[in-house]
């Protein structure tokens, strides 16, 4: 039992909390925001050049092989600073996905380009698809693939959108450019202010655009990856909503004392302080679940960890606002921006509702 | 003991509902409906017309004032019944704050010049309480009116002033003797908006509205006519004003309204055919919500009966805020998770993104009007004696 | 609208608020408590006298037909008094259904018998039974009743049982002799020290004991009313443990101040408030369904208010106890016998759960 | 970051499995896990016997005093498989609360006396910390000590004495400078039971057991060689008992036997064929509080990490006890709702009134050991830094 954090993935977080408090302050960060593109492209190359967009893929493909702690160390901090480019979605998700496909020309140079911060892979989803929301047939010249997802994060900043579709009671995944003819996209902002899309497909594309036939497994694994992080992106979000409640409670004077002295208010934020708590443990299961062989167990811990930050995620959100009076209504505090991730957070990668009916059946069978 | 409305209350609220049917206009209605602000100072004071034109323009006024005069029982059937059928809700800041000081407190000029202007669907009335320091401690408010012949000058800056950006006028809590204790050096004066040196500033808030305003005084000229009551005391018409902002504290027909919403999303099959309402957490959290509603609007009924009976409105509004308030914000919450990922598409125009943005926007129903906190505060004092 | 009580309701509050304090304080109810009885005959022949076993029987059958207001008043009042006779049980529910029995010698004779505090008479059930439960068949000399009730509040004080039994489909009625050969009581004491027993029926009655062969009207009124006046009993003793919850903070000084100047704990009060006033109404609502017609509403607002009741009963009761501290474990006070007469509500009369589940089906058809 | 056990940990583990398959007296088991107190007193020193016989008398103190100077997280392994397997739990008194004060501040002749009794199952101690008026505010405390020679003589009362109907002996805070401020008068004595003027009243619970105790002192005479440490200088030792009690306060051992418990009723078909495990709801009610215990495990470990590296126990232990019992008190009030109407059944011997009785003597948990009230005060104060 070692709680500690080895000196590499230290020094991953260190870092990572260093790019965000540079290039990341309050301002920068609405410059981002109201920008057309709703993303910093430069910024991705740079996180790019700092290595972190290859700590998902093993060394043997070109990435540093962070391991899940180191993953969840970098998510924190990103969530920690309410980054608006798709860190989770590519550099954890499209990643770990594309890097158990069947090495090959196509499949090396996407992930080398991935890598480098040169193209940006945006998968589908974020849950292994129900059958049939994305149809693969095969034709002469190649695949045809048809079939609408109606929230994709990221979607229209991609170069490549990377596509689970079944075919044969077999899900293969495909390599699709972004601007190919039949790749409709309307975009669209998240309530959490990221650029995202309802994307269309009906489209034929050619033989090398298929990265697996067989990529159930290999998408699992990148689903049950994703998922540890963002549930480390949420811890982020809640240690720093706790901790701006916790300095406005001191700072903020209401008849004549502030706040952060009335008895009622210090016992919520005790509460929240446990709720964190729990949360970060559970996240740390889920993390340390990525190494368990036994894909029951793994995917038991995942989905606990999801409804419990989730619903932690609401609780502090919801109460931090709330002591924050007006101010929190605002948006001019980081406050109401991690409001909107961990709101966003319940919705996304599964519900809360899903995931804790996954844990349930898991642990009672019923 | 009986629980049931009177025939005649009855018959009142059937004819409430055939004039919304027939004289609301099915464009404001949609936009009410779609929560569509684009035309709200237009769209509240065309409302405000047919319900003047009608004789229901005041719900809460005395006859002598133009007011229905009807009973609270009446007041509660009719704001209800508006409020369920998409109808936009009267401004308040006018009717129910400011008009019930001038006629408790203003003199007959300030009663003719002031009333007929809110009754009549002209002046739109905004609040000027708050300050950045001076929340729920508002006693604590700091800009100043100083005397300079017959005008005060005001100076400061006023905060979560809603929809002020439409405003004529504004009425303020301003500090007319800095050395007196906070709570008596304070004067209650009318403000034209127009007024040279007014400076407003809007705040974007969580749902990425600006439904409220920071409003800047730089030397303002105001004239002492416009000052109720005496300098000095104007915090007991603050106090009154207070009093009179918690009625309908409950919101039961808006409650009622998100959660007839709320059971029709949840009753729509999605895209795999499987509806919200037939899993059974979900259900239950629906009719769980819907119980406690259903308690309230007893409560509510019990907390009328009693004011009617004591006549002053009592600390038990304070009761109606609390869960009132909590109720709509859960429903509000259900609806988002009945929509799912669809609520993440927020700058799409739909039934998602309006129940995200409503989840958000209505985060500050339990800060505002008194927060929860301090409605706990009053109950544990006025009620419980502690 | 009207929520005032007239004079008669008033006076029939009063008068059970007199008695519950002249012969129903602390000291007089521990007598009572732990006497090998577990009730006081003389107290229920009191309140026999006093009409008060008469509530809810019509004038034409010697009742005082006070109405379900009344009957909510005087059982609020018993409520508050920690009342251990069975005055819902026999006073409401039993005469409820025996009075809506077809009239004939035997059921007039028992009503009668029952108004004046002779006969203790005592349903087996607090909800409409499970068919089969009990059987009912139909021999030369009367009618054989064969089942077992496992948990029946005041079963072994009771001079008659009134025994709900299926035959042919339908449900009839039977008044069975405690005393009588084949039935079997092993008597115990309930978690709110009430006497009850677990019974076991195998006999043969006489044609005459048959109140009526069809009685599943009756009893579904009688449980309706008794139901009500349940919540009303919950209602009186919320408030007493609520007011002695308000007694001791404002007495029990710590760090030098009374508990109830500490303002974590003034809100918890003020959350208890808002807790009851709900219960109140739910309890209204449920008192005043009785007048109505439709069966289905009457249900759904009778369901809604145990329901509702119930949990504020649950978080009345343990926040009671929490407030008090220590002194909210030992049974000296007042507090820790309402804390299990609340915790026995949400286990009678049909549970929580199972009447949320009602009200959810009334309310949204699923 | 790894959050499994070493190899040695979990052979240790199975180690402590096997010794409790064999050695518990099965007698001994089946009272505890039926709450049948009749023979606590025997049923405690016996398996304190047992445990001493083995060498595992004393998880927590180190080896010079005869304990098992395992680390803080063999002690969590121990303690919880105990609880686990209905083991007596040990009696804190002596083990946890008064041996860290004598081996810290007490002389060797009382550490010669008094520890081995403790952990060879000899002496029974109970506490004899709060009083009527001091309770969470325990420096309050009333019970006067007059020196008379080479002895203190005591009169006053003490509440809230677990199980001291039982002692041997018991460990006071008594003032004995009545003028000094609240917390510079109070010395540590420790007393025997058996002195006369020592009268030990039970007090009737909530569940109707009889588990504390108020003990009355009338003109006790102690030898003041029985004095912990310096006169006036009890409050330090007091302080430092109180950090020692909170060791295992998570109580995952006990949780985890009582959920398997409620898994057990709960899936065992009632008279009508179903299962109380088939209801949605109340399925998702056990897998909810079962899932946060599993996060209390690895919260209680991460504590155990820190505490291991910082030496000190710290606030953190605040956040254990304030969610183990709130998830202990959850645990035992579904057991409640999975019996249902058999759990009304109180005085009948069987699982339905056990868990009534389980449910009701389990209110005690956030009350007792530092209210939960008196934890969340901790941790604003040493954590939230507020």
């Amino acid at each position: 039992m070692d709680f500690s954090f080895s000196e590499e993935q230290q020094m991953l977080q260190d870092m990572t909390e260093r790019f965000v408090a540079g290039r990341y302050g309050f301002e920068a960060r609405e410059r981002i925001r109201a920008s057309a593109a709703g993303w910093s492209p430069d910024l991705w190359r740079e996180l790019g050049e700092l290595g972190l967009l290859a700590l998902a893929v093993p060394e043997a493909d070109g990435g540093i092989d962070a391991g899940p702690v180191g993953t969840m160390l970098v998510a924190r901090a990103m969530g920690a600073g309410l980054l608006l480019e798709p860190f989770i979605a590519s550099a954890v998700v499209a990643t770990t996905a594309v890097a158990r496909c069947p090495a090959g020309e196509g499949r090396d140079a996407l992930l080398a380009a991935m890598l480098a911060g040169e193209q940006l892979v945006v998968p589908l989803d974020e849950v292994l698809p129900t059958p049939g929301t994305i149809a693969a047939t095969q034709e002469d010249t190649g695949w045809r693939l048809r079939g609408r997802k109606p929230v994709v994060y990221h979607a229209p900043i991609a170069d490549v959108l990377l596509v689970a579709a079944h075919h044969d009671g077999r899900t293969a995944l495909f390599a699709v450019p972004r601007t190919a003819t039949g790749v409709e996209i309307e975009s669209f902002r998240t309530l959490d202010d990221a650029v995202a899309g309802r994307v269309t497909l009906d489209l034929v594309v050619g033989m090398d655009a298929c990265l697996s036939t067989d990529a159930g497994e290999a998408l699992g694994e990148a689903f049950d990856r994703g998922l540890a992080a963002f549930c480390a992106d949420a811890l982020g979000s809640m240690e720093r909503a706790l901790q701006a409640t916790l300095e406005y409670a001191r700072s903020r004077v209401q008849f004549g004392v502030p706040i952060g002295r009335f008895q009622a208010l210090q016992h919520r934020l005790a509460d929240m302080l446990v709720q964190l708590e729990q949360a970060r443990s559970m996240t740390y299961l889920a993390t340390s679940s990525l190494d368990e062989a036994d894909i029951t167990d793994r995917r038991a811990a995942l989905s606990g960890a999801k409804a419990l930050v989730g619903q932690a995620a609401r609780a502090i959100a919801q109460e931090s606002v709330q002591l924050h009076g007006g101010m929190g209504m605002t948006d001019e505090l980081d406050v109401s921006h991690h409001f909107r991730r961990l709101t966003a957070f319940e919705l996304r990668h599964g519900s809360t509702d899903a995931h804790l009916r996954a844990w349930r059946e898991h642990s009672l069978g019923t | 003991m009986d629980l049931s409305f009177t025939p005649e209350e009855i018959q009142f609220r059937d004819e409430v509902r055939a004039f919304l049917a027939d004289a609301l206009p099915a464009d404001i209605r949609e936009r009410v409906r779609t929560r569509d602000e684009r035309h709200v100072r237009e769209d509240i004071l065309a409302w405000q017309r047919i319900l003047h034109a009608k004789g229901w323009g005041a719900s809460m006024w005395p006859v002598e004032f133009g007011g229905t005069g009807w009973d609270k029982t009446r007041q509660y059937i009719f704001e209800n019944e508006c409020a369920a059928a998409d109808a936009p809700a009267q401004l308040p800041f006018g009717l129910k704050m400011v008009a019930p000081v001038i006629m408790r407190f203003g003199s007959p000029e300030q009663q003719q010049r002031f009333l007929p202007g809110i009754i009549e669907g002209r002046d739109w009335w905004c609040q000027g309480y708050s300050e950045p320091g001076a929340g729920s401690d508002l006693a604590s408010l700091k800009m100043r009116a100083e005397r300079d012949g017959d005008h005060y000058v005001l100076n400061g800056q006023k905060a979560w002033n809603t929809l002020g950006q439409h405003a004529d006028w504004i009425f303020c809590l301003v500090r007319t003797d800095p050395e007196a204790k906070p709570q008596k050096g304070i004067s209650f004066v009318l403000v034209d908006m127009k007024s040279p040196g007014i400076t407003v500033r809007p705040t974007r808030l969580l749902d990425g509205t600006c439904e409220v305003n920071e409003v800047w005084f730089d030397d303002v000229r105001v004239p002492v006519a416009n000052r109720i009551g005496d300098e000095n005391a104007g915090w007991t018409y603050a106090k009154y004003l207070l009093g009179h902002e918690r009625t309908n504290i409950a919101g039961i027909g808006a409650s009622r309204r998100e959660l007839r919403r709320l059971r029709d999303i949840a009753t729509t099959p999605r895209a795999d055919g499987t509806r919200m309402i037939d899993d059974p957490l979900f259900a239950t959290r629906v009719a769980q919500v819907e119980l406690e509603l259903r308690a309230l609007e007893v409560t509510n009924l019990r907390v009328i009966f009693d004011e009617a009976r004591n006549k002053a409105p009592g600390p038990e509004a304070s009761m109606l805020k609390i869960r009132g308030t909590e109720i709509l914000q859960r429903i509000s919450a259900l609806q988002v998770e009945a929509h799912g990922r669809d609520a993440l598409a927020y700058s799409v125009e739909g039934s998602g993104s309006q129940a995200a943005a409503g989840y958000m926007n209505l985060r500050k129903l339990s800060i505002y009007g008194g927060s929860n906190e301090i409605q706990r505060n009053i109950i544990t004092h006025l009620i419980l004696g502690l």
